[in-house]
């Protein structure tokens, strides 16, 4: 095998420092292969080994969740969680985030985010149903803030409107604590036939590999790796290629995607997320206890002479990975040609326990998968507790002079004032199963299970303030307040996603913020059994060494049997009796 | 002052809609010969009238315009022809 | 007599079962979904729907690629049999495009995409669209789109309004349509393009059930016809 | 063959695009001159190749595509070069 297509001067052990590689973490490669990485090796190990696919620093206290239920049909650890909703209908869903590329270039940052989320969804057999987004900008008069929203926005829109998703709900705050580290949470809903969900392990040897969607280019290369690394003043310079959605091509996968489930032929799928090629392979062999061929040189390629390295590190949006049942090849090409997507079998499954890659006849990547997943780094990372601020008395807040003044100022103030101007700019309505939208006033969104009596109802909550001032309460809250607005509209609450941002985990202060907010959400998942059957962490959401608030939005999802039963606000007249209830 | 500016996607970023125009011109049309269209870009175009005394001065104007508003420079390159 | 219709699928259509169900439900007819590349319509159809979505992405121009579609040369000849053809906000931008309508649909003057519910005005209640309408009614119906606002010169305008040829009006003008026109059709009255869904407007539940008044007044056509 | 086409709307038509970067740009104005910026014009342009014997085929079968596809002439007027 050839070692290294990369420049001399510098080793294995600079490339893997730049490539967010620590020394103790490049020694353990070191010690498992006992030999040296090549170059295209180490870009796999240190996106495999990044924040983002491997969850080293939370996923200790991500085991505190409850994650089972009566209606948990599939909980984290596939692309999406999976819950029961009667008459042999499942629920699909999952909350990610894209904050790093929406605040390098809002429109498709914020758009790829979108499309991301949404592969999740259909990859596991599910048809989107409903999205929502949880934004939180820097302050209304930051000179970034206004070019930021409008971008983000418009991105947000313009992809889930092409798809032809419904964006039915969402939440929107500013703080100054976001100026320079925006966040973009979007969550996807689908809905699917509860025996007919599909998963990503490779299932048996000899299995060919397809790969279909659009073309890999040089996009977002390093992408999981540079959203895991601390932002600075100049990472604005040192961008790498911007992803660039294409909602017409995710609409067409979404099609094939299910179109292919439906012949029966798909063994396995994943979408190629973060990472693409490398993480979608790798997990799909990895969970099947299997190894994995790929001959590069049948990947469709949209720009000359790719490496190696290029091909398995693009972030190349709108592409999926399957596994398909033996000799199904042809039932593959009839669906891709009827959309017209690329696609290839471009390897086959096997025993070797391996990854194994092969660019231009020579062999380019040779990997045991153990080490890429199961012994990837784990870190029970120094905590300290979080200062919290005391407690607000109710005797100790002067009554405001003026009520009407107070009134107008709480209504006009950033947070609280209507975001018409946004949510006009999302389809609300596509699908012609939308109950309830951002405009109607409900608590929360609700779009009808087609053909049927009942409906979903979906929230987004997390009020960053709260978690600031107290971590614990903070995540108790969140998880609260969602399920609230899931009964207020007359829903039974069943399960939440989560997307859990904060700052460097490296830091005890933040660490503990992330520790204790888990806990409090964690408490509250228990107490109300609602379980976590999905959700996506985003570490590292800094700017020159300033982290954000801490932001765990909790994403939700309840059930209707009977949506004649919903409630709202909406329907006040004057003259009723208004009830307070709770404290 | 006559201003011009061409605003294309750097290379290497996905042009969804040189791509599109691309597959349409090749697939949809009945027409002899549209087949042998290759490697479409689509762009956009923007033509103004600017104040200015000399050509340098113009074109340095227009430049500043394109970087803070008229181009997204994170994946747009824009030319300036001024006259 | 069962109504029959026909929705086309473009890729990047979105609302093609939206139509498909709000006609079945509405109607109580039978609807047969028909692919871009086909050469033939199925037989006997009393509607043909051009739904909204994205064709092709929208990339160039709204409507412009799927106008160049086999199937679209089909639906020419079928408009020409007479045949009832509407085209809902992608679809509208369709037919322009295709030259069964006269004018086009640019850019809104907001430069944003709009969603929200919109207030008609029949203006035309004498069509085979909208006879179950009274005259002059108020019909709220949703819209959703970047590019609803229609423009045609001065000459073609005034032949428009003096043909009758505008059916719904907007009440209050969200993106600059010329002479607020939010639907339209042609001179013999059997194409129609919209920008506001009525697909999405059938059911009370769905905010408004004017929607489902005009596939039904599609359907007593059909029925006065046979 | 290169071709390039330039897709403006014709005039007479309300180029509301070209309307909203003049207001940004005069707006945005915080060096001498911005403000001065007038008539704008936002066009799209595309780039292709094509293959054809000679520049006039060429150019034909580039006009065939615009009137047909490229350019919306109820509102909008094309040129074309060839090279
Ligand atoms: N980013 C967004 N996307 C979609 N809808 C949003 C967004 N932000 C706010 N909304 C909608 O605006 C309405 C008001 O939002 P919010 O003030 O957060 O309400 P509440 O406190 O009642 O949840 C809600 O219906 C919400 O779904």
């Amino acid at each position: 095998m050839t070692t290294t297509t990369a420049p001399k001067p510098k080793s294995m052990a600079d490339y893997a420092a730049e490539f967010g590689l620590k020394p103790d973490e490049y020694q353990v490669i070191l010690d498992r292969l006992g030999r040296e990485p090549n170059y295209v090796e180490l870009g796999v190990f240190s996106v495999m080994w990044s924040e983002h696919c491997s969850y080293k620093s939370s996923r200790l206290h991500l085991k505190k969740f409850p994650v089972t239920g009566d209606r948990v049909i599939c909980g984290p650890g596939e692309n999406a969680g999976v819950i029961d909703i009667d008459d042999g209908q499942a629920c699909i869903f999952k909350m990610e985030s894209h904050n790093h590329p929406s605040y390098i270039e809002p429109y498709q940052g914020a758009a790829t985010g979108v499309g991301g989320i949404m592969r999740d969804v259909f990859t596991m057999g599910a048809r989107p149903v409903a999205l929502l987004n949880a934004l939180r900008f820097g302050e209304p008069d930051h000179p970034k803030t206004k070019r930021i929203v409008e971008g983000v926005v418009a991105g947000i829109g313009g992809y889930g409107n092409c798809v032809g998703v419904p964006t039915v709900a969402g939440e929107t705050n500013f703080h100054s604590g976001y100026n320079g580290n925006v966040l973009v949470n979007a969550m996807c809903v689908g809905l699917a036939d509860a025996d007919k969900i599909f998963y990503s392990a490779a299932p048996e040897p000899g299995l060919p590999v397809v790969y279909f969607g659009s073309k890999t280019g040089r996009d977002g290369i390093h992408g999981a790796t540079m959203s895991s690394a601390e932002f600075t003043e100049d990472s604005e310079e040192k961008r790498p290629t911007v992803q660039v959605g294409d909602p017409f091509a995710e609409k067409l996968l979404i099609e094939a995607t299910l179109e292919l489930m439906a012949t029966g032929a798909v063994a396995a799928i994943q979408d190629m997320g973060a990472a693409g090629l490398t993480s979608s392979s790798v997990e799909m062999a990895g969970k099947g206890g299997l190894g994995i061929t790929l001959d590069l040189d049948k990947v469709p390629q949209r720009e000359e002479n790719m490496s190696a390295y290029e091909m398995m590190l693009s972030e190349s949006q709108e592409r999926m990975l399957a596994i398909l049942k033996p000799g199904r090849e042809a039932d593959g090409y009839r669906v891709f040609e009827k959309w017209g997507l690329d696609a290839a079998v471009i390897g086959e499954t096997n025993t070797s326990g391996r990854i194994i890659l092969t660019h231009k006849g020579e062999v380019v990547c040779d990997l045991p998968l153990a080490p890429l997943s199961d012994d990837a780094p784990l870190y029970d990372r120094p905590w300290v507790e979080p200062k919290c601020e005391p407690e607000l008395k109710l005797a100790d807040i002067p009554a405001p002079a003026n009520l009407n003044d107070a009134l107008l100022a709480m209504i006009s103030s950033p947070d609280m004032s209507s975001k018409r101007w946004l949510w006009e700019q999302y389809d609300r309505h596509v699908m012609a199963d939308t109950l309830a939208d951002s405009s109607t006033g409900h608590d929360a969104g609700m779009v009808r299970v087609h053909g049927t009596k009942k409906a979903l109802a979906v929230t987004s909550d997390c009020t960053p303030r709260y978690v600031l001032a107290n971590p614990y309460e903070g995540g108790k809250q969140a998880v609260a307040e969602a399920w609230r607005n899931l009964t207020a509209v007359g829903a039974d609450p069943i399960a939440i996603t989560d997307n859990l941002n904060f700052g460097s985990p490296e830091k005890p202060e933040t660490m503990g913020q992330i520790v204790r907010a888990i806990d409090g959400m964690a408490e509250a998942c228990r107490e109300l059994v609602f379980p976590v059957v999905s959700g996506n962490v985003s570490l590292y959401n800094e700017t020159n060494g300033v982290s954000i608030p801490p932001t765990p939005t909790v994403g939700a999802v309840g059930l209707l049997k009977d949506y004649d039963q919903r409630a709202g606000y909406n329907s006040l007249k004057a003259g009723q009796v208004l009830l307070l209830i709770g404290a | 002052m006559k201003a011009k500016v061409h605003v294309f996607l750097k290379p290497g970023v996905l042009d969804v809609q040189g791509k599109a125009v691309e597959g349409a011109l090749n697939g949809l049309s009945t027409v002899q010969g549209w087949a042998s269209v290759s490697h479409v870009r689509v762009g956009k175009v923007l033509e103004f009238d600017v104040a200015a005394t000399t050509a340098d001065e113009a074109k340095a104007q227009v430049k500043d315009m394109c970087d803070k508003l008229l181009a997204n420079t994170v994946i747009e390159s824009y030319t300036v022809e001024v006259a | 007599m069962s109504f029959k219709a026909a929705v086309l699928v473009f890729p990047g259509s979105n609302c093609d079962r939206d139509c498909k169900v709000a006609v079945e439900r509405s109607t109580g007819g039978h609807v047969d979904m028909v692919w871009h590349q086909d050469t033939a319509l199925p037989a006997g159809l009393d509607l043909i729907v051009v739904p909204g979505g994205f064709s092709y992405g929208d990339y160039l121009r709204c409507g412009a690629m799927a106008s160049l579609s086999p199937v679209m040369a089909e639906v020419v000849k079928a408009a020409e049999r007479g045949v009832n053809v509407i085209g809902i906000c992608n679809g509208f931008q369709i037919l322009c495009e295709s030259g069964l309508l006269p004018g086009a649909l640019m850019r809104n003057n907001t430069l944003k995409y709009i969603c929200k519910p919109i207030e008609l005005k029949v203006e035309n209640h004498n069509t085979a669209f909208t006879q179950g309408y009274k005259p002059g009614q108020s019909v709220w119906m949703t819209q959703g789109n970047a590019d609803g606002n229609f423009v045609a010169d001065a000459d073609t305008l005034n032949a428009i309004e003096g043909n009758g040829q505008v059916v719904f009006r907007y009440v209050e003008n969200p993106n600059g349509s010329a002479n607020d026109i939010a639907g339209l059709m042609n001179t013999r009255g059997n194409v129609l393009g919209m920008m506001p869904h009525p697909d999405r407007a059938f059911e009370a539940e769905l905010g408004s059930d004017d929607g489902a008044t005009l596939f039904k007044s599609l359907l007593n056509s059909a029925l006065t016809a046979a």
